[in-house]
């Protein structure tokens, strides 16, 4: 070792020249909030596959209807209540497209061939004979907008109103405060009744119903965002600089909340396509022909035992749906927000 | 000393909060001080004293319950204008004691700096912007490279140094620093408390420097007061203050700092302070009193002539 | 003095996994504690004092930490390989812990008589009755009236040094070897830290334990320890008794600590100041880690990571500059002035105003047998 | 104490007088009248009919009667069941519903805490994966498909329990499984997160560093402080659960209240949607203020403070 | 006369009973009615082959709202009434009304508007006391008098009973006087006087009503409010008791035997539970798992085909019939050929057989098959159908019907049911409608039954989608729905030839059989052929699951669903 030591050669030990500048220089490549938060969701499996898998759907919500000869609408009650069956695939027997059904004594019998029907329904067909393919796809999109839209709403209400509370303080707060514990304390599963059956069941009525109740827990999520970051010190420097309260709302708190709010949205996107399920359930939902994947399931829910293709179908796209927001909102919550709890 | 001019006169300030509440707090009770153009006024004491708030009450973060804050003799706390508000803005500042959260994540760090600029409109084109946004890192030791990073990116060291930038950014007069350096490292405060006296031996700053730790803020500052529960109990020039501590909390407080010299370390006797020795008559008016020249101390009467004479 | 080494520290190194990759947190750490010493470990926050510490206890996060290489001897046990279980007799028996916030480290629900009994009923099978008894003895040892009263309350009806004194007497409830204070008094006013920092020199005296004591706060350190480790970026970088560093500091991290902290005394201008930032230990730099903060950086310190030199018996320091042919440099003046201080006051010199050429390396590092 | 339960009582008042205003007007709002189920019946009877029971008067006049009747306690009678008083239907109907709710609750919380917590405490293995699983998929099926598939599997395919009705204990077996899917799911989700939370805490490692073991640090330690969180979950999920019982209450031909309720909807029967609604209203705000009062209870730094939850 | 009773098959798609099984008409279920009827009509079936436990579990779709025959208005409380009490007639399992309370069929004055009805005097109530001819005159008078708020009474003797109209009339002001001028005296204990306003034709199988039971005076009285509130407070007179019923919420209830019945012998059922069920699915199930012996009606296809074949899935038509409404106030639907061109272009066989396809029948008519005879011959033998589907016909008077209007398209909005049910074959019409009409575009309005009813009384649609059941074996109970200005009509239509052959048939042919058949036809004729007043779509065809142990179980066209005291269990 001392041998080693001596191998030193003098010249390593003449001062050596540091530019100061370098010992504030950043090695890391600049990330910003959101490159950052994608760099972390992208190390959660889960929730990537999750995103490819939604985004899968959301084109296939659209796409998918042209896809098929048939038109979601379009009635052929000669082919009614045809299980499902895809080209190539009908020969695979344990895969469910090869077009037979079973009857209560079990016998398995291809409807396809009894009816001497040449056609393949890749889902199937429902009672009056239309293509749950189409079907399913065209109810997607119809369920993801209502819960994108009802979403949005909340969002939009949920996050003005728990901003207003939170940062106006004081009465005002009280007050705000005081009508969400009322309205908190209204079970909304009335509310949403009784407005539906106001406003007659539709679209938009299922979203504005959805809404009344919903915004509450974004307003109280951003109530308490806006009281925490009321209180940071960045957003006490911005008001020593003079700045408004537009300003300081908009440029220093919403920013900082995207995270929460985005995972709340995230949630709730989930919540109200199970609702509008729940409300076809009770013969709330949609009006023929249109569908959601809510009155898919319902109608499938009758023929459960003769027909099972016709809820499952809807019913693995509800859940996959729900499945994969619940994912992505857990790798989001996690990414952006660790210490955020619901 | 007593030709400077008094940039600030504090008057009986108050601070409750939940006023009225069975859980009022008196944060910040009856203080009344004076800092003189120029100076380094220290402000000492145990966490929850009321030495934060008293500084954040004076640049107005928080409405005052009572009392009055005379900046170049106008009272900050009247009711103002948004445009004189804004003006006063400009001339006091402040810097925060933690680095991480007094920097928007969200910002760049060149538009944290700027935002300032912004507001008062103290640029006339982008490129003028920018330019001032490097000038100002150039001055707190950082480069144009960090301009475009976000406040993550740094270590507190270097945040603190961004927040001085932020405060110069509208060329201040009076800056505030709120524990600004009891969130960093050792090796780190010393750049920062450098930084601040320069800056202010280059600009004629003034500033309140806020603090629990006095080893520092003896360094820095040229008068210091102590607060107690909410309550400004000595007040005094850093030398004398040190040398001759009259008010037995002060006395308590300088000798619970640990010196980091084991020597004197092993052979220091610790004074420990309890408000009840006192032992004010119903009475007796509990005030601030000019002991020496300077030197102020919440006493009695009876106390202010022992202090007398003790300081003889 | 001949002293029992209690625990011998043997080039550790530690890794914790992160979203960003490896951080090699601790990097060949040596240290021996004594029977009956203060040992205070200081550095900057992330210099991987805590880490250390915690790897004794094996308190490290099992999903994201790894104890790469090194051996914590203890009783003639290597802890680092120890199973849980066996761990288990240790902590809090033989070894025990007092961490930094008293607001967060007791737990909210729980009496405090019954997480002081816990330890009593698990290592010592005492009665519940017996172990109450034992856990009044234990607050009253501590300092806080009342005892009978105070057992059955929670924490949050405590103030932060009470807090304090609670976690202090849950730590030495069943007389432990070693104690390991990490950061006990940072998150606690000046008063209060003189008073806990005066109970813990007191109950060290009555029940004869080791402590590591883990701060960045050189005035405390100055307090209560009799040794001291000065970490950084993953390393010890130089090891002494409290006057030795304190009045002979060699590395000129040390030097930077101790001159960065202004005394009552300091009248300086400008307090010297350690520029720059620590390093990234995600990707530490080649050669002595504090390199590019260093004043005195000579070229070596870029390309080879220095070895320890010795000082004294009892001191020593990983820097080149105590190599025999590095340029004679100068210390800031503050390390100046303690150094003439520590003559006038003791009469003894602690060491050449410059340097001593140590050429010795540190007993514990490997290349040195 | 006492003037924190007065104030919650009081807003409690206020909130179900609201929820009956708003209940009220609404209801008026939708079409049609209670006395057209008789498809035959003359428009001259049906104003005959509308007269007695004071569905003339002014909106205003009828609320008026409703509200002074309501402070009585008098809900009114039924139109659909034949002049029963509302009190009545809802004090024969509560039973069951309430028995399965609070069921699928127990059920939902203890299953769902145990899930939680062993997927917490072996974060990351197989047995986390698989209880996530399970939570996902639980808040992801709606209750009525479980109840339909077990129903169909577990009671007509393999005869193990009753296919419907309300008969005895295991009656109701499968009702509260399905029943508590969702409560699983979300207790599950919650006290993982909680549980994660504080096994990282300060006063879990200084559990460790006084030795003690594994099961001590879980049991004694973690799940009381993850369990706070939790219980405020439990509101809300009661909630769910009237919500589910609507559906799983038909489909197991349960007498309760949510099947009662939909048919008072599908019948304009204000007086039962009115009673109904309120009977919802008031469990809702009760169980949050127990929820809150529990709250205080399990965490003694809210007991103390005077139990001001939040 | 159920009023109430369609409001539960619409809303919860229930199906009504049928009348004679025996004239299904070539209905491929025949064969299965056939043999029940066999079962019964075999004097005694071998005791050695029933089973020892004569229990009966029976789910059904819904609660039973009240058990006071006076107030009654749905179909469970007359199911229920009518196996517990008994009044002077009821239908047999024939459907032919036969002596009951009443000693013999009744006789009548020369014009018909007076009948007097002889009581058997072995009839007694559950406490003992006799029936007599005063506890009918009681109930009657407690149906018409206001202050019972009875809903059916009114509407039932209105224009039938002498003096009924003119009670009514009064309101609360009608005096004790009044109501005792009601046409119904007690000649004697045994003998009942009854006058009508005038003579009606069906006038027997009118007063099997539920309705027309008797009450005791004196213990209804006695009970006052709590008459009727639950199985304690009712005094039985029929073949079986209600052992538990907690009244109107209950949704379990049971029926025993009783002893002190007049033909307690012929009964062999000594237990009945009753439960409610109101998911098909699940009550499928629970009949797979052998839980129950007689399900409630099942609608859907879906659950039919699983039971395809099975000789315990029994099928029968029913006399309801349902039909598209068109609203004359909108001036499109004024047009004839507009009118005739959508009652053309639906493919009701498609409907039938593959949407529905629960055996229910496609229907050109209004009056059902199977309901209304004469001298053993249908009401539907002397009739072709009326504007069958025709695509091509219906394209045509579609266009022609649109350049009348001088448009091209044209935009209706169609009320239809919320049920699984209605939704399906609403949402096929539609599809039909708009393919086989160019420039059609309907919007489906699926609203809960109430609200349905709300909007044609308000005459708030386009198209609507209805049905009716009849109140009594006859066709009028059909024909009279649409006269000019009818509580039913709404929908403007009005035909002076169709009301005068429909008010000749009510008055002066009521006696001339022959004459009135044929005046009824007619105005059917006129009616859906000539005018296109309304679109008829199908008549309904009831599914349920039955034990194929259990025998003797009897259905009803109207009033009671089912009768249960011929029910005998085999081994």
């Amino acid at each position: 070792m001392i041998n080693k030591e001596d191998t030193i050669s003098k010249d390593m030990f003449a001062p050596a020249h540091v530019d100061p500048s370098k010992s504030e220089k950043i090695a890391k490549p600049s990330l910003n909030f959101w490159q950052d938060s994608w760099f972390r969701v992208r190390k959660n499996k889960a929730a990537v596959v999750s995103m490819v898998i939604l985004v899968i759907l959301i084109i296939m919500a659209f796409v998918g209807p042209l896809l098929t000869p048939y038109a979601y609408d379009t009635q052929n009650t000669k082919h009614n209540n045809l299980p499902p069956r895809i080209q190539g695939l009908e020969n695979v027997h344990w895969l469910p497209f090869d077009g037979t059904l079973t009857r209560r004594d079990g016998n398995v019998y291809n409807a396809y061939e009894v009816r001497k029907i040449d056609a393949y329904y890749w889902f199937g067909t429902d009672n009056l004979g239309r293509d749950l393919f189409a079907r399913t796809w065209e109810g997607t999109q119809v369920s993801l907008f209502i819960a994108f839209m009802a979403a949005l709403i909340d969002m939009l209400v949920g996050v003005s109103y728990g901003a207003i509370s939170g940062y106006l303080g004081g009465r005002t707060d009280s007050f705000m405060q005081r009508i969400i514990e009322v309205i908190v304390g209204i079970p909304n599963l009335i509310v949403v009744v009784l407005m539906i059956l106001v406003l007659k069941p539709g679209i938009m009525p299922i979203i504005i119903a959805l809404s009344i109740t919903g915004w509450t827990s974004m307003a109280r999520v951003v109530r308490g965002q806006v009281l925490k970051y009321k209180g940071q010190e960045f957003v006490l420097a911005a008001k020593t600089l003079g700045a408004s309260d537009t300003s300081i709302i908009f440029k220093h708190m919403i920013p900082n909340m995207f995270g929460v709010i985005i995972i709340n949205t995230m949630f709730s996107i989930p919540s109200a396509i199970f609702f509008e399920a729940f409300l076809s359930f009770i013969g709330l939902g949609l009006q023929d022909p249109h569908a959601s994947l809510g009155t898919l399931v319902n109608d499938g829910f009758v023929s459960m035992i003769a027909f099972p293709y016709q809820m499952i179908i809807p019913s693995i796209m509800i859940a996959l749906i729900m499945i994969c927001f619940n994912l992505v909102a857990d790798g989001l919550r996690d990414a952006l927000d660790p210490k955020m709890r619901d | 000393m007593a030709e400077r001019k008094k940039l600030l006169e504090i008057k009986n300030l108050k601070q409750y909060f939940n006023e009225g509440r069975p859980n009022e707090v008196k944060a910040v009770d009856d203080v009344s001080f004076d800092i003189y153009q120029g100076e380094v006024m220290g402000l000492v004491g145990e966490s929850g004293c009321g030495k934060s708030t008293t500084g954040r009450t004076i640049i107005r973060l928080y409405d005052a319950t009572g009392g009055e804050v005379l900046y170049d003799g106008i009272n900050v706390h009247g009711n103002k204008s948004k445009k004189q508000l804004k003006a006063f803005n400009r001339k006091m500042q402040m810097i925060f004691q933690d680095p991480y959260a007094s920097l928007n994540p969200r910002l760049k760090i060149a538009d944290v700096i700027a935002e300032g600029i912004d507001i008062h409109g103290l640029a006339k084109s982008k490129q003028e912007r920018m330019e001032r946004v490097y000038e100002l890192l150039e001055t707190v030791g950082l480069n144009k490279e960090h301009a475009n990073r976000y406040p993550h990116e740094f270590s507190g060291g270097q945040r603190q140094r961004i927040g001085i930038a932020r405060a110069l950014a509208v060329e201040p007069e009076f800056i505030i620093a709120d524990e600004p350096i009891s969130a960093l490292d050792v090796s780190i405060q010393a750049q920062v408390v450098n930084l601040m006296k320069k800056l202010q031996k280059d600009k004629g700053l003034t500033y309140l420097f806020i603090a629990h730790d006095l080893s520092m803020v003896k360094y820095i500052s040229d008068r210091i007061g102590v607060m107690y529960f909410g309550r400004m109990v000595e007040l005094a020039s850093a030398d004398d203050l040190y040398r001759n501590p009259l008010h037995p909390y002060t006395q308590s407080l300088l000798s619970a700092i640990p010196a980091p010299d084991p020597i004197s370390e092993r052979t220091r006797k610790r004074k420990s302070y309890d408000p009840a020795s006192h032992n004010y008559g119903d009475n007796e008016s509990v005030e601030f009193r000019e002991v020496t020249p300077g030197h102020f101390v919440l006493c009695s009467e009876k106390e202010f002539k022992q202090y007398q004479a003790q300081s003889k | 003095m001949v002293v029992e080494k209690i625990l011998q520290v043997k080039d550790l190194n530690i890794s914790f996994h992160t979203f960003s990759g490896e951080v090699k947190a601790i990097r060949g750490v040596n240290f021996d504690l004594y029977k009956g010493e203060t040992l205070a470990i200081v550095g900057e926050s992330g210099s991987g004092k805590s880490v250390t510490t915690k790897s004794i206890m094996r308190l490290l996060p099992e999903h994201n930490s790894e104890i790469k290489s090194g051996e914590i001897l203890f009783n003639g046990k290597d802890l680092a390989k120890l199973k849980d279980r066996e761990m288990q007799k240790i902590r809090g028996h033989d070894i025990s812990m007092i961490f930094q916030d008293p607001m967060t480290s007791l737990n909210p629900t729980m009496k405090i008589g019954n997480q002081i009994t816990e330890p009593l009923i698990k290592h010592q099978n005492m009665s519940r009755h017996d172990a109450k008894e034992r856990a009044l003895d234990l607050l009253k040892l501590v300092g806080i009236p009342k005892p009978e009263i105070r057992i059955n309350q929670y924490p949050h009806q405590f103030s932060g040094g009470m807090r304090q004194r609670v976690v202090i007497a849950i730590a030495l409830a069943c007389n432990p070897k070693i104690l390991i204070a990490d950061e006990p008094t940072t998150a606690l006013d000046v008063t209060i830290q003189a008073q806990i920092l005066e109970l813990m020199k007191d109950l060290q005296k009555k029940i004869d334990t080791s402590i590591i004591f883990i701060t960045h706060d050189l005035g405390v350190v100055a307090n209560v320890a009799d040794r001291v480790a000065v970490m950084y970026g993953g390393k010890i970088v130089e090891i002494g008794t409290a006057d030795e560093i304190f009045y002979n500091p060699k590395h000129p991290y040390t030097w930077g600590l101790i001159s960065s902290m202004p005394d009552m005394d300091t009248e300086e201008e400008e307090l010297f100041s350690i520029p720059g930032t620590p390093p990234d230990l995600l990707d530490p730099p080649k050669g002595d880690a504090f390199a590019p903060r260093n004043p005195f950086v000579m070229k070596i310190d870029l390309e080879q990571e220095p070895p320890f030199f010795k000082v004294s018996e009892t001191h020593y320091a990983a820097t080149w500059l105590l190599h025999p042919d590095a340029p004679p440099v100068d210390p800031p003046d503050a390390v100046k002035r303690r150094q003439s201080q520590y003559l006038e006051m003791t009469g003894v010199n602690s060491g050449a105003v410059g340097l001593d050429k140590g050429n010795s390396q540190f007993p514990g590092k490997k290349e040195g047998k | 104490m006492a003037k924190y339960l007065l104030q919650r009582f009081l807003y409690m008042i206020l909130t179900l007088f609201i929820v009956a205003s708003i209940t009220f007007f609404l209801m008026k709002l939708i079409p049609g009248s209670p006395f057209n189920t008789f498809q035959k019946l003359s428009v001259a009877q049906q104003n005959i009919l509308l007269e007695k029971y004071g569905l003339k008067d002014p909106l205003p006049v009828q609320y008026f009667n409703y509200m002074k009747n309501l402070v009585k306690g008098d809900l009114g009678v039924s139109f659909q069941f034949n002049n029963t008083p509302v009190t009545e239907l809802l004090g024969n109907r509560i039973g069951p519903s309430a028995i399965l709710g609070l069921q699928a609750m127990v059920l939902g919380a203890i299953a769902g805490i145990f899930l939680g917590t062993i997927s917490a405490l072996k974060q990351n293995t197989w047995i986390d994966y698989g209880s996530t699983f399970i939570a996902v998929i639980g808040k992801s099926i709606p209750s009525f498909i479980f109840a339909g598939l077990l129903q169909y599997y577990i009671a007509v395919k393999l005869g193990w329990l009753p296919v419907m009705l309300w008969k005895g204990p295991e009656y109701t077996i499968l009702p509260t499984i399905a029943l508590a899917m969702f409560p699983i799911s979300i207790a599950a989700r919650f006290m993982r997160t909680e549980m994660i939370d504080v096994l990282g805490s300060d006063y879990i490692t200084l559990a460790k560093a006084k030795g003690a073991s594994f099961w001590q640090i879980s049991f004694k330690h973690a799940i009381r402080n993850a369990l706070i969180p939790v219980v405020t979950v439990m509101g809300p999920l009661a909630i769910s659960l009237m919500t589910g019982s609507l559906v799983i209450e038909k489909i197991f031909g349960i007498p309760g209240l949510g099947e009662q309720f939909v048919k008072s909807i599908g019948t304009n029967d204000y007086p039962v949607i009115m009673g109904t609604n309120l009977l919802f209203a008031t469990l809702f705000v009760v169980i949050i203020l127990v929820v809150d009062i529990l709250y205080g209870i399990i965490d003694p730094r809210i007991r103390i403070s005077g139990g001001k939850a939040k | 006369m159920k009023k109430s009773k369609l409001s539960l098959l619409l809303v919860l798609s229930l199906v009504l009973s049928m009348f004679l099984a025996a004239c299904s008409g070539g209905d491929k279920n025949e064969g299965k009615d056939t043999g029940k009827n066999e079962g019964k009509d075999k004097p005694v079936t071998e005791e050695s082959k029933l089973a020892d436990k004569q229990e009966l579990n029976v789910f059904e779709s819904a609660e039973i709202p009240t058990m006071d025959s006076v107030l009654g208005t749905d179909v469970m409380s007359f199911t229920t009434l009518n196996a517990v009490n008994e009044g002077m007639y009821r239908l047999d399992q024939d459907q032919k009304v036969v002596p009951a309370g009443a000693e013999a069929m009744p006789e009548y004055n020369a014009d018909k508007t007076e009948l007097t009805v002889k009581l058997r005097k072995d009839a007694k109530w559950s406490n003992g006391d006799p029936v007599t001819a005063h506890d009918y005159v009681y109930a009657w008078q407690r149906a018409i008098d206001p202050k019972t708020a009875s809903e059916y009474g009114p509407y039932f003797m209105e224009g039938k009973v002498k003096n009924a109209d003119a009670i009514i009339a009064k309101k609360d002001k009608a005096t004790a006087e009044d109501i005792k001028s009601l046409g119904i005296v007690a000649e004697d204990d045994y003998t009942l006087k009854i006058t009508l306003e005038r003579p009606i034709p069906y006038i027997e199988s009118f007063i099997t009503f539920q309705l027309f039971y008797p009450q005791n005076q004196k213990y209804v009285e006695a009970q006052g409010k709590d008459y009727a509130k639950d199985a304690a407070h009712i005094l039985y007179n029929g073949p079986f008791k209600m052992t538990k019923w907690d009244g109107p919420t209950a949704t379990e209830w049971v029926l025993e035997k009783n002893e002190s019945y007049h033909s307690a012998k012929d009964v062999t059922l000594t237990k009945i539970n009753f439960n409610v069920s109101k998911d098909p699915q699940a009550s499928a199930n629970a009949f797979t798992a052998g839980e129950v012996d007689i399900t409630p009606k099942l609608g859907q296809a879906a659950i039919i085909s699983q039971f395809e074949g099975s000789k315990e899935l029994i099928q029968y038509q029913e006399p309801s019939l349902f039909w598209i409404k068109m609203n004359e106030k909108n001036k499109a639907l004024k047009n004839i050929n507009i009118r005739k061109a959508i009652a053309l272009s639906i493919d009701k066989q498609a409907l039938v057989d593959d949407v529905l396809a629960n055996g229910s029948i496609a229907a050109d008519f209004l009056v059902p098959k199977g309901f209304a005879f004469l001298d053993g011959k249908d009401f539907r033998e002397g009739t072709k159908p009326y504007l069958a589907m025709n695509k091509e016909e219906a394209k045509k008077l579609w266009e022609k019907g649109l350049s009348e209007l001088g448009v091209k398209e044209l935009a209706l909005n169609y009320v239809g049911g919320d049920t699984e049910t209605s939704k399906v074959s609403d949402s096929f019409i539609k599809n039909q409608l708009e393919t086989n009409l160019p420039g059609l575009k309907l919007t489906i309005q699926p609203v809960p039954f109430k609200i349905r009813i709300d909007r044609e009384q308000k005459m708030d649609y386009d198209l609507l989608f209805t049905g009716w059941g009849p109140d009594y074996a006859d066709p009028m109970t059909f024909m009279d729905l649409m006269l000019t200005g009818g509580d039913h009509n709404k929908m403007d239509y009005s035909s002076a030839e169709y009301d005068k052959l429909v008010r000749a048939a009510q008055t002066d042919l009521a006696a001339k059989d022959e004459e009135r058949w044929k005046a009824l036809q007619d105005a059917e004729k006129i009616l859906i052929e000539d005018d296109a007043a309304i679109a008829p779509v199908y008549q309904r065809t009831v599914n349920l699951l039955i034990n194929e142990k259990v025998q003797g179980f009897a259905h009803h066209a109207f009033g009671p669903d089912y009768s249960y005291q011929w029910i005998k269990i085999l081994k």
